[in-house]
C-alpha cells in the first residue's frame, strides 16, 4: 500500500475530490496547511508598513491506496488540481507498511 | 401658542442619530459574518466606507437638495439654498442640526444595504464611484418625493424609509446583479457564513439601532416615538418567530440565520409604517413579512440572478410588503388626514393605491436609473474584479489585507 | 399640579428599553463565547429565541397580568383587561406605551438568562415550550407580587429586579439542571471558553445596557435615575475589582473571565438596589458581591449540579447579596415611607427581614414551578438531547449550522 | 429667571455617559483586535482594569480634586471636601450626579488610551499600578488646568478633552514606551492584525460612543450638542476619506485598518474642537487629521520608539492638529467672550498661542510625571515581563488563559 | 522505527491520549484535519439552502515509536479510539529512516 | 528523495525558513499542530478552576529532498530551531517513492 500526499492550491480542493470520487477512491484526508516556494508569498499592508507574508494557504491531501492505484490516482490528482500557474504544488508517494479500519479491526487493503 | 424647543426632543433625535449610525457598522457585521474568510474585509469596507462618502456630500448636497429649506413646497427637488449647511443655525436649540445630522445617517446606510447583493465581485474603485452617484440619483431625489414631495403630498405613507429606504435600495440591488453578473460557481458552489456569532454580532447591533432608525423618525419623544419603539419591538420579534416556524417545520430545523433573518425581516417591514399602525397590527405585519421574506430569499435560484446576501429578498420585499400592509393597517388615530385609514379602520382603498404608487415610481426609478449607473461604470472602468481575484478573494486583491491572522504560523 | 409629560422622561425610557434590548445579544454573546465551538449556535439561539416569543406574549398577556391597570390595587395577579394593549393610547405623550416596552425588555432577557445553566445538553424544542410556560408561570407572578404587590406592598424592596429577575432565574436555573442532569463527562473533563474576546464583547454589551436596566427603572431622567446610574457604574467597578483581586491572590493570576464574571456580579448586586443607596454603599456592594461571587461559583462541584454556565453562582448569588445588602444600605432620603431605612441609616430588623421574606418567596415560588415544568416536558418531550447530538454538538444536531467555516476548506 | 432642570439635559447627561463607558470596551476591540492572537487578552484587560480602578478612585479623590465644587476658583487643584462625594445629592435634579459619573468615564478612558503603546510587553502588575497613579498625578492636574484652571481661564479652549484626553495619553504613551523599550525583534518582525472584524467592531464601538464623549460635552441637549455632534460625524468620515486616498494613491491600496485608523484619527481630531466650530471646519479638520495621522504613524520607525499600536501617532498627534486647528476655525458665535475668535474668524493670533500654551504644558507635564512614574516602576518591581512570556505570549504567562480554544482539540 | 498515524473522531481525542499515557507512550503530534469517506458528510442549512458538507472533522494522531512496540500502540489506539460507528478511521503504519531530538542532537531509539 | 518532518517550536519557524532558505532549500510546507511531550503541558484557569491544557502549540515543516541533502537540511534544522528548552521537538526522515510536480508534470528530482 501506499500514502499519496498532494499539496493543491485551495480552491482546487473541490475539483480534485470530485475527479477522485468518481474514479472510486472511497477515502481522503486534508489538512490546512501553509506552503512556501517559487510561487513565493505576497505582502499585506497595515498602516502604510507592508509584511512579507511567505506561507501561503494549501491543502495537504492524503490517501492511502493499493499499490496498483497509486499510478492512476497521481494522474488524476495532477490533472484535477492543475491550473498551470505556479504554486500548483506537489505529490508525492510513500510506502505504508500497515493499515487498520478502527471500526472493525480489519487490516491490508480492504481496510483502506 | 409657540411652544419652546423641548431639551427631551432634541436628546432623542441625537440618540437616534447615534443609533442609526451604529446601524452600518451592525449592517457590515451581518453582511461580513455571512461572506466567506477570503471577501469578509471587502465587504466591511463597502460599507463602512458609505459612512465616510456620504456624510460629507450630505451636508454638501444632499440635504440642501431633499430636505432643506429650499425643499420644501417643491415637488421634485430642491435647490443648492442650503449648500454646505448654510444658514443653519443652532438657535433653535439645535433641532435642526440634529435632524440633519439623523437624517444624514439614513442617506448613509441606505447604499450600504445594496453591498450585500454585489458581495464578492466588485471591484471597489466602482464601488468607491457608485455610492456618491447613486446616493445623489436615486437616493436624494426618491426620499424627497417620498417624504414631502409629489409622491407624498398625493397621500402615500412612508414612516422612516420603507419605500425611500428598502424598497429603493432593494430594487438597485437587484439592477447591480444584473449588470455585475453572477459569481463564478453560483449558484451550484455554496459558501456558508464564515462566522455566524459575527452575524449574529450584526444583528443585535441592527436591531438596537433600528429604534433609533423608527422611533427617531417621529422626531421627538413623544407618543408616536413611543408607539413606533413598541412596534418595532413587536414586528422584529413576530417576524423572526414566523421565519424559525417556517424553517422548523419546512427543513426540520431552527437556525440562527433564521432568526438574523427574521429578525431583519421585520424590521424592514415595519420601517414604513411604524408611526401609523398600533395594538396587534406590528404583529401581524411581522408575522407576514417573516413568511414571505423567509420564501422570498429562494426567487434567486429560480430566477437566477445572483443577489448574494439577500437584499432583494430581504429588503426589497420586505419594504414592499410592510408598506403595502400600511394600506391596511394604517390606524387614522395617528394624523388628521381624511383619507388616510387602512381597510381595516375603515378606509376605502384609495390608500392601498397611493402605497402602490408610491413603490412603483421608487422601484422604476431606482431599478431605470442604478441599471444605467452601473451600465457606465462597467463600459468605463469596469465592474468586476479578475477572475483570478474572485477565486483566491477580494480581502487581499483589493485591500491588500487578511481578516484573521490566528495561529502559531504569525 | 398636573405636570405636562416631559419629553426627557419619555426619551429617557425609550432609550432605556433599547440598552435592555441590546443585553440580550450580549449575554449570548458572554455565554456563548464561554461555550465550546460546537455548541455555540445553540448557545447564541436559546437566547435570541427569548425576545422573539417573550415581546408577543408580553403584549398579549404579561402586561395586563402583572402591570397593567387591572394588576393595581390587586396583589396577586392582574386579569385580561388590556389584552394585546387594549385601551393603550398614545394620548399621555407614549410614557404608557414606553414604559410597557420597557417592561417587556426585562421579560425577554430573565428566561434568557437561564439558558446559561442548561448548556449543551437541552433539547431546543423543550427550550422553546420551557421559555413561555416559565414566563407565565414564574416570572409574570413573581414580577407582580415583588412590583405593586403583596410582597412589595408589605414594605420589600426592589428597585429594577434582582428579586424578580435574578433570584428568580438564578434558582429557577439550579431547579432546570436538576431536572436536566449532568453533561456526559462533567466534572471530570473541563471546556476552557471558546472565545474570550466574545465574552468579553458580550460583558461590554451587558455594562452597557445595564445602564438602562438600572437607571431607566427610575422611569424618568431625574435625580433617582442618575444616582441609580452612578450606582451601577460603581458597583460593577468595585466587584470587577474584587473578583480578580480574589484570583491574584488566591491563584496568582488576575482574569479577563474574572473581569467579565466580577463586573456581572456587580451589576446583578446593584440591581436591587440601585435607587435606595447611595454615597460609597455601591462600592461595598460590588465588593461584596465580587468576593461572594466569586467563591461561589465553586459550589457547583461542591454540590455536583452542572450549572454550566454559573448561573446560581453569579445571578442567583449576586442577586440574593444584593438584595438582602439593601436591608443595610437603603438610604431613607430615597423615599418618604417610614420603615424603609437600613440598619446603617438607623433603620431596624424590619427592612431586612422584609428582604428575606420577598426572596424566600421568591425562591420557593421558582423553584418549585421551574422543576414542575421541567419534569412535565421531561415526561412528554423529552427535555435532553442524545448522548451523539451532546458528543458531537448541538448546533450541528439542532440547528443544522456550524459557527464558524474559516480556511481554505470552505 | 431660573430655570427647573430640564428632564432632556439629565437625559442627555445619562446617554452620554453610557456611550462613553461603552467605548473603553471598544477601545479593548479597536487593540486587541490589532494585536496577535496570544497577547490579545492582555491587551483587553489593560483596557477593561481601567474601568475597573478608575472608577472607584474618580468618585473618591478624582472628582473632589479636579471638578468638584472645591475646584471651582482655584486654579490648580482642588481640595478633597467631596471627597467620596460628600455633599453630593440629587436635589438638582440629578444633573450633578449625571456630570460627575459622565466624567468618570472620561477618567476611565484616558489610561486605557495609553494600553496601547505598551502592548505586548509590560508586565500587568506594574499596568495596576502605573494606571491609578498615573491618574492621580497626571490625568486629574491637567484636566483641572484645561477645564477651569489656569489654562482655562487665560483662555484655551478645549471641549471635550482634546488637550486633558488626547495629547495627555499621548505624549504619555511615548514615555512609557521609552522607558519600557521596544518589543524583541521590532521593527524587523511585523505582526499583522490578528482579527481585522474585532479591529472593526471596536471601531464601530468607538464612533458610535464618541457622540457622547464629544456632543455630551454639552452637558445638556442643547444647540451646542447638536452642533458638535454634526461635526463628530463629519470629521470621523472626512478623516476616514483622506486616510484612505493617501493609502490608495501612496500604497496602493484603500484598506479597512486604514478606514478604522482614519475614523479614529478625525474623532480625537474633532475632540477638542466639536463645540466651537460649525459649517465646513468639521470636514477640513477631519481632512487634514486623516492625512497627517497617515504619515505621523510611520515616526515611530524613523525614530525608533516602539510605540505598538500608534497611540502616539493617532492620539497625540490628531490631538494635537485639532487643538491647534481650533485657533483657525474657533467661529466666535459659540461663545460670548471677546477674544475667541480663530484666525478664520477675524480673530489674531491671541487663541491659537494660548492652544500652543496649554498643549506645551500638558506635553511638558505628562511627559515628565509619566517617564518619573514608569522609572520608578522599573527600578521596583519592574516594568517588563520576562522573555519568556514575551515569546510565548502574555496571556498564558501573565493571565493564564487563552483567547480562542476552537476546533477539534478541545 | 515506524511512524503510526491514526485518523480519530475529535471526541476520541481523550480517550486516545489517556490510553497511550498509560501505556507509556510519551510523545506524540496532533493535527486537526478533515476527513472524507463512507460515513459520508452532513448537510447544513442557512436560509433554506442545504449545503453539503463532504468533509468532516477528525483529528489525526502521529507517533513515531521503536519497531517493538509498533503492535501494541496499534492496538491500543484502535480500542480506545473505536466507537463502533462508520467514520472511526483508520490507522496506517511507514517506516522511518531516522529521527533527531532537536533539543540534544541525541538520534535513534533514544531520541524518540 | 526523503521526506524531511519536523516539529518544532512556533516561533521559531522564522529562523527555520531563513536558515533553509539561506541553504538553498526552495519549498516546504507547514502545519499547525499541537504536541504531547516530555515537555508537559500548561494549566489554564477559568473562573477558578484550573484546566490541564496536554497539548501545546507546534509547527510541524515538511520537506522533500533529495538523499544528498538530507543530512545537511537535519542539520540546519536542528541548529535553527534549538532553544535549549524542553519540547524543541523532533525531526524524522522517512523514503519518498516519488514526487511529482503538478503545474508541470514534471518529476524526480526536478520536481522538488
Ligand atoms: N521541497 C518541498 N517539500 C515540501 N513541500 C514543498 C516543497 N516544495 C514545494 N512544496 C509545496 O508545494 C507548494 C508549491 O510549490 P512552489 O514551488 O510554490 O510551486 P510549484 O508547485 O509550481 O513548483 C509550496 O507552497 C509547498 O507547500
Ligand atoms: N484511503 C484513505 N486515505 C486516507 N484517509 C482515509 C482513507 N479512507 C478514509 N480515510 C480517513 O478515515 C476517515 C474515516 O473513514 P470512513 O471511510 O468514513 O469510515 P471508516 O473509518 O469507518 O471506514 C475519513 O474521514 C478519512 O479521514
Ligand atoms: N514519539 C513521538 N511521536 C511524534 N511526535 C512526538 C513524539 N515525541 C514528541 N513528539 C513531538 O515533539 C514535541 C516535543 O517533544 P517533547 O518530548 O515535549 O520534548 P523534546 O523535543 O525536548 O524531547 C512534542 O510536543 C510532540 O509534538
Amino acid at each position: 500500500m501506499k500514502l499519496i500526499t498532494a499539496i493543491i492550491k485551495p480552491f482546487k480542493l473541490d475539483e480534485v475530490k470530485s475527479a477522485l470520487r468518481e474514479a472510486g477512491v472511497e477515502g481522503m484526508t486534508v489538512t490546512e496547511v501553509r506552503g512556501f516556494g517559487r510561487q513565493g508569498g505576497h505582502t499585506e499592508t497595515y498602516r502604510g508598513t507592508e509584511y512579507q507574508i511567505d506561507f501561503v494557504p494549501k491543502v495537504k491531501v492524503e490517501i492511502v491506496t493499493d499499490e496498483s492505484a497509486v499510478d492512476r490516482v497521481v494522474e488524476l490528482l495532477t490533472d484535477a488540481a492543475r491550473s498551470g500557474k505556479i504554486g500548483d504544488g506537489k505529490i508525492w508517494v510513500t510506502g505504508v507498511e500497515s493499515i487498520v479500519r478502527i471500526r472493525t479491526g480489519e487490516s491490508g487493503s480492504s481496510a483502506i | 401658542m409657540e411652544e419652546p424647543v423641548q431639551s427631551g426632543n432634541v436628546a432623542w433625535v441625537l440618540v437616534s442619530a447615534a443609533l442609526v449610525l451604529f446601524m452600518t457598522p451592525g449592517l457590515a457585521f451581518f453582511y461580513g459574518g455571512m461572506d466567506r474568510t477570503r471577501n469578509v474585509l471587502n465587504m466591511l469596507m463597502m460599507n463602512f466606507y458609505c459612512v465616510l462618502v456620504i456624510p460629507v456630500l450630505w451636508v454638501l448636497v444632499g440635504y440642501t437638495l431633499s430636505y432643506g429649506p429650499s425643499a420644501v413646497g417643491n415637488d421634485f427637488i430642491g435647490n443648492f439654498d442650503a449648500f454646505m449647511l448654510k444658514g443653519i443655525g443652532i438657535a433653535d436649540g439645535g433641532m435642526g442640526l440634529a435632524t440633519i445630522a439623523y437624517l444624514g445617517m439614513f442617506a448613509a446606510i441606505t447604499p450600504a444595504l445594496i453591498s450585500g447583493a454585489v458581495a464578492d465581485r466588485m471591484k471597489f474603485s466602482a464601488w468607491a464611484i457608485f455610492v456618491p452617484v447613486w446616493s445623489l440619483l436615486v437616493y436624494v431625489p426618491v426620499f424627497k418625493w417620498v417624504f414631502g414631495g409629489w409622491l407624498g403630498q398625493r397621500g402615500s405613507l412612508d414612516f422612516a424609509g420603507g419605500t425611500a429606504i428598502h424598497v429603493n435600495a432593494g430594487i438597485a440591488a437587484l439592477a447591480a446583479v444584473l449588470v455585475l453578473g453572477k459569481r463564478r460557481g453560483w449558484p451550484q458552489e455554496g459558501h456558508p457564513p464564515h462566522s455566524m456569532p459575527l452575524v449574529m454580532i450584526g444583528t443585535g447591533i441592527l436591531w438596537f439601532g433600528w429604534f433609533g432608525f423608527n422611533a427617531g423618525s417621529a422626531l421627538g419623544a413623544n407618543g408616536q416615538a413611543a408607539q413606533a419603539f413598541m412596534n418595532t419591538f413587536l414586528a422584529a420579534a413576530a417576524a423572526g418567530l414566523a421565519w424559525v416556524v417556517v424553517e422548523w417545520l419546512r427543513d426540520g430545523h431552527p437556525t440562527n440565520l433564521g432568526v438574523a433573518s427574521g429578525i431583519v425581516a421585520g424590521l424592514v417591514a415595519i420601517t414604513p409604517a411604524a408611526g401609523f399602525v398600533s395594538g396587534a397590527a406590528p404583529i401581524w405585519i411581522g408575522l407576514i413579512a417573516g413568511v414571505v421574506c423567509c420564501y422570498a430569499v429562494r426567487l434567486k435560484t429560480r430566477f437566477g440572478y445572483d443577489d448574494a446576501l439577500d437584499v432583494v429578498g430581504v429588503h426589497f420585499v420586505g419594504g414592499l410588503v410592510g408598506s403595502l400592509l400600511i394600506g391596511f393597517f394604517a390606524n387614522p388615530g395617528f394624523f388628521g388626514a381624511g383619507h388616510r385609514e387602512g381597510l381595516f379602520y375603515g378606509g376605502n382603498l384609495r390608500l392601498l393605491g397611493e402605497q402602490l404608487l408610491a413603490n412603483g415610481v421608487a422601484i422604476v426609478w431606482s431599478f431605470c436609473m442604478t441599471f444605467a449607473i452601473m451600465m457606465a461604470l462597467k463600459k468605463t472602468i469596469g465592474v468586476r474584479v479578475e477572475a483570478e481575484a474572485e477565486a483566491t478573494g477580494l480581502d487581499l486583491a483589493l485591500h491588500s489585507e487578511t481578516a484573521y491572522h490566528g495561529g502559531g504560523l504569525h
